[in-house]
């Protein structure tokens, strides 16, 4: 199986072939080949990996892989061509998300208004803390889903910001 | 309790949540005295109510609902028979009222008497307590001031870079730093400004601003028979937001001359106050060795265990006997130190997004154990960190015999610790245990801010990510998971995935 | 490594399992050198892999097919470059031809020369080279002997109650107990005869039977360069099937002389022997406070944490320091001692049954934490604990300022530590810590003997666990486990209570 | 519902009823009556329990309860009606399982023999440990279903014990 896996900025293709025992892959990398060995380890997400003999703990994380406690962003998907996408600039209207559940405290833009990327759009407040929550693009703002004073939950559409034409 | 101490308390209500309250608990268990937890809807599982021998509730998630409910409190303890309250730290522990109220009930508050609480609480009333003993404070203006001409006098006279901070203010609100004179004015009608609408007060006062001040805090303790001693410093300069992450005692700079005269203010700071029980004097410390008065916190600090393992005392038993009327029982030529330790905050926040604060459900749990490592928390498979609190999971507090050898005990304990489920504050400490001007003791108030850059606490492992990010996603694609399909974790990484490129 | 030390070093193997291989991979690493484990087939998930840098397989599950293969161990050292070995405790470690092996391999052993090694590993020849040096011996004979009317004029000057001890025994096997002169004909000729059986050798040897003894032993650490220090003593006296559970220091009778003077006769039987790293003798001590030489262990003991926490040293540290050459760079008069320390093993066995071993999977840990406690163990969840090796599953380890504070705080760690799927020895220490003579420090080694029944440690709870009992029943049958019913908690629950009531 | 917990050698009626909250249930033995709350707490066999007010942790054992770190071996039945079983003397053949996996070392009866309650059946040897397994009542040997140098799994038939007629 060949995968793409993009960590933080940087993309590798990997290739996986399933071992003789369970849990033993051969995997082909930037044209060398290593034996891994996974076993799990504490329950469902810790696992014991053994590269070449390499120790490593791995764990499932909320938004990619543990090495050892350091944390990386990771995302993984089937690459079916060797072609390596270029991290290109998306057109599609970005559209931000509450990342905790808590209360929108103000919001600093309106509806049809110019932003920048990195320009402040609202504040929520959560665990004793307000944070400016920015904007995603540069763009115009075409939708504000909530209002001052509303509680939102996590994942909840706040704003939309969208290519400005 | 043992052979000969006077009686102690028949049961203690422990008035707080998380780390502290098991804390508070686990002592009195070692006492031998009962003790009874309050929680809020949301903690009814929660550590605290597992390992006091009572747990009752007292009111829905939100603090000012059920913690800061002081009537719900005095209530419990009343229908529990509970002889004393401990209010941990946060809450209502620095409340001189809820002392007040504690005291009219007839239950001993463990902490200092209303009276000193209040003083203390007052942070220009405190400053001109403690400068009537000699205790030096930041150069400044020692009144609120309104006149505008007066201010313009002081300022030259304080010299610049200079802070104007809200008389009424507090928790790092209403703060302005003016650079140059040309600035004070322009400077000083916004601060006035915003000090009328936050604290309906204008009045504001001026301090001289330091260049790179250290946070060096001194423990004490205090019986109600007058007897003081002090258990040494602690280095508290690794801040962000003006909340500390990382404490350490001793500190790498203070010397047993240091050590001394400030541990002699800040008795002399507590003297001036009446205060008794257990207490914590803060100072800044500049890069030319003098030491100024802060303010004092009228509590067990959130850092204690660090001055636990260098002393070899219990500050919370501490805190009961003295509370109790037991004398102290040592003076300070029995306080002794030995090596060092250090404190991590480890706090559901995302040190690459500007530690933002992260809810969500700990799926696993792993503890570093072995030589030297303490971890006071409040985790376990399944609990819910939600938004009512604040985002302390626990502290990884570790000892050894000197300060090289405590940060690399710290760096291999945190790379035992997983908190699965939640962003915390790990790599960040990782990351801070191996940095050179960290490692040197070179420390101030600005060290993150000045240092640390998201994605720093990530090795160069990419390689080596990918082949187990690559091999995880075919092995759990191949076998189902052992427990089950409820959660399933790959779908959930996915979609937290998505969710964190759009709100970064 | 601190700056400043010798090289040390490049890489180390640790030659065993569980908890203690987890114990030198932590040092190894706050030390910055890389590790190496090896494991058998059963320990592919074992923490001990996990922890270590680098992991190779050695073979099957039976020891003597994998951490008892010398060879099998030396090749995965000289494949992986390491430039030292740690062989713990048990298999290899004292075992002085493998430890000849490592040094004609080139590979440092991390422990004591072959040569002392084996002279110690003979008891009667370690006991004669110690009495030249004028260490105190059991009363008895010191060469074995055949002829039986030397063993009658033995026994007549050694006098009753005595032991007939296998001259080629060891681990408990070949010792008879004479109560009186008429009993002794007889036992001797059933200890000659078992001694020909059992270690084709018939020579036995005398010793005085000492009431109620204790049992307490020296640490040492002794460099290169003929430095010998002593640590002081650890108390050892609770034994099942001459076995320890509970060891502390200091012992509640060992007073400074006699420290002292332990620790002076331990140091010279240690030079005697030319000893070097660290080394345990162990001594009788009989009711009137006289110490007798038992023997010397060459390698790292199970309880040395309660030394590492009184004496605030990394021994595991020291070991390597000293077999890298290094000096011990501190002398008997740096060394204090602080507050108390005991140790509780938490083995998987049935205190009920005899204390039989165990097995089966470790379903849920909950870890004992706050100030004080050190838990140093091999567990995790979906841990399995297998027939191959000994029941030891972890060490539960705490400090506090003295005996009495000690014994609680060890108490409410404890009821803390939760391992959920095995039968421990958790209930039979908490029974120890609150009892009466076990508090009054009234320690020997038939202690357990004469005082542990089967269901002391369960508290009369009685009505309330059967309310637990039948409100789980009613709750789990209610709704489903969060976990899905791979393995239903209520019915493996039954079944093992099944079995339990035929076997027992 | 009502139930028999047999908790060592004593039993205990329990009658059990579900509370207004998920976890909340009315418990009534002895006459009296309590409120019982019953939380799961670190994963799937620990508890957090409050007995009016008073609060335990608790745990399913393999042969019971852990309440706060003691054991508790526990029975739990459906009990139809009020009457309490006396703990009777069974008169079935008692059935000698391996209480671990382990090697056979010795076999110290023959088939057909006479035993006691308590003697010595036979020794099995794991962990490093050989432990004598006894008889669990008095009686003759009637089975044998193992050899000495025999491994055998937990909870195997190693001999059957039945009534001396």
């Amino acid at each position: 199986m060949r995968y793409l896996a993009t960590i933080a900025d940087r993309q590798f293709v990997v290739e996986v072939q399933a071992g003789a025992r369970p849990g033993s892959y051969a995997v082909v990398m930037n044209g060398s080949s290593q034996m891994v060995d996974i076993e799990p380890a504490s329950g469902d997400w810790l696992y014991s990996m053994l590269i070449d003999g390499r120790s490593f703990t791995v764990a499932a994380t909320p938004d990619g892989v543990q090495l050892d406690g350091k944390d990386f962003a990771a995302r993984v998907q089937r690459s079916l061509g060797p072609a390596l996408q270029a991290p290109g600039v998306s057109s599609e209207p970005a559209r931000l998300q509450a990342p905790i559940p808590g209360l929108v405290v103000a919001i600093h833009v309106t509806a049809g208004q110019e932003v920048l990327e990195g320009e402040p759009l609202l504040v929520v407040e959560a665990m004793k803390m307000q944070m400016d929550l920015k904007s995603p693009r540069s763009g115009k703002v075409t939708q504000i889903a909530v209002a001052a004073g509303q509680e939102v939950a996590h994942g909840q559409l706040l704003v939309v910001v969208d290519e400005s034409k | 309790m043992q052979a000969g101490s006077p009686r102690s308390f028949r049961k203690i209500l422990v008035a707080n949540r998380g780390e502290i309250a098991v804390r508070v608990i686990r002592t009195c268990r070692e006492m031998g005295i009962p003790t009874v937890a309050v929680y809020s809807d949301v903690d009814r599982a929660a550590l605290h109510v597992r390992l006091a021998d009572e747990a009752y509730s007292i009111g829905p998630a939100p603090a000012d609902q059920s913690y800061l409910r002081g009537e719900a409190i005095l209530e419990v303890a009343e229908r529990s028979g509970a002889e004393a309250l401990h209010p941990g730290y946060g809450f209502l522990s620095e409340n001189a009222g809820f002392a007040r109220a504690c005291r009219d009930a007839g239950l001993a508050f463990i902490g200092p008497a209303p009276e000193a609480m209040a003083l203390l609480g007052d942070k220009l009333e405190a400053k001109r307590a403690v400068a009537r003993r000699g205790v030096p404070l930041v150069p400044g203006t020692d009144e609120p001031v309104e006149d505008e001409a007066q201010l313009r006098k002081d300022a030259a006279r304080i010299g610049y870079p200079l802070l104007i901070k809200a008389a009424a203010g507090g928790g790092g609100k209403g703060i302005h730093a003016v650079e140059r004179p040309e600035d004070l004015e322009a400077a000083l009608r916004l601060a006035q400004g915003e000090a009328q609408a936050a604290f309906g007060d204008r009045r504001v006062f001026l301090e001289r601003l330091l260049h790179h001040p250290r946070h060096v805090e001194v423990q004490l303790l205090a019986d109600q028979h007058g007897n003081y001693v002090h258990l040494g410093e602690r280095e508290c300069s690794v801040q962000r937001r003006h909340q500390k992450l990382i404490e350490e005692s001793p500190s790498p700079v203070v010397t047993a001359d240091l050590r001394q005269r400030m541990g002699e203010a800040a008795i002399l700071a507590a003297r001036e106050a009446g205060y008794t029980n257990a207490g914590t004097v803060e100072f800044l410390l500049d890069e030319a060795g003098q030491f100024y008065f802060l303010e004092v916190n009228t509590r067990l600090q959130v850092e204690h265990p660090v001055t636990e393992w260098v002393t070899g005392r219990d500050l919370v038993r501490d805190q009961i006997r003295i509370a109790a009327g037991e004398e102290l029982g040592f003076g300070q030529a029995d306080v002794t130190w030995r090596g060092a330790a250090i404190e991590c905050r480890i706090t559901a926040e995302d040190p690459d997004l500007n530690f933002l604060p992260f809810t969500g459900r700990v799926q696993e749990l792993v503890e570093p154990s072995g030589p030297g490592v303490r971890f006071d928390h409040m985790l376990y498979p399944g609990a819910e960190v939600t938004r009512y609190y604040d985002s302390l999971l626990g502290k990884l507090v570790v000892w050894a015999g000197d300060r090289a050898a405590v940060l690399r005990r710290m760096e291999r304990a945190l790379g035992e610790l997983h908190v699965i489920g939640l962003k915390t504050t790990i790599p960040f400490h990782a990351w801070a245990m191996s940095h050179p001007a960290f490692r040197a003791g070179e420390l101030h108030t600005s060290f993150i801010d000045e240092n640390w850059q998201p994605g720093a606490g990530s090795a160069d492992l990419s390689d080596v990510a990918a082949i187990a990010a690559a091999v995880l996603e075919f092995h759990r694609g191949a076998r189902p998971s052992r427990n089950g399909t409820q959660e399933d974790p790959p779908s959930r990484w996915k979609l937290a995935a998505r969710a964190r490129i759009h709100s970064s």
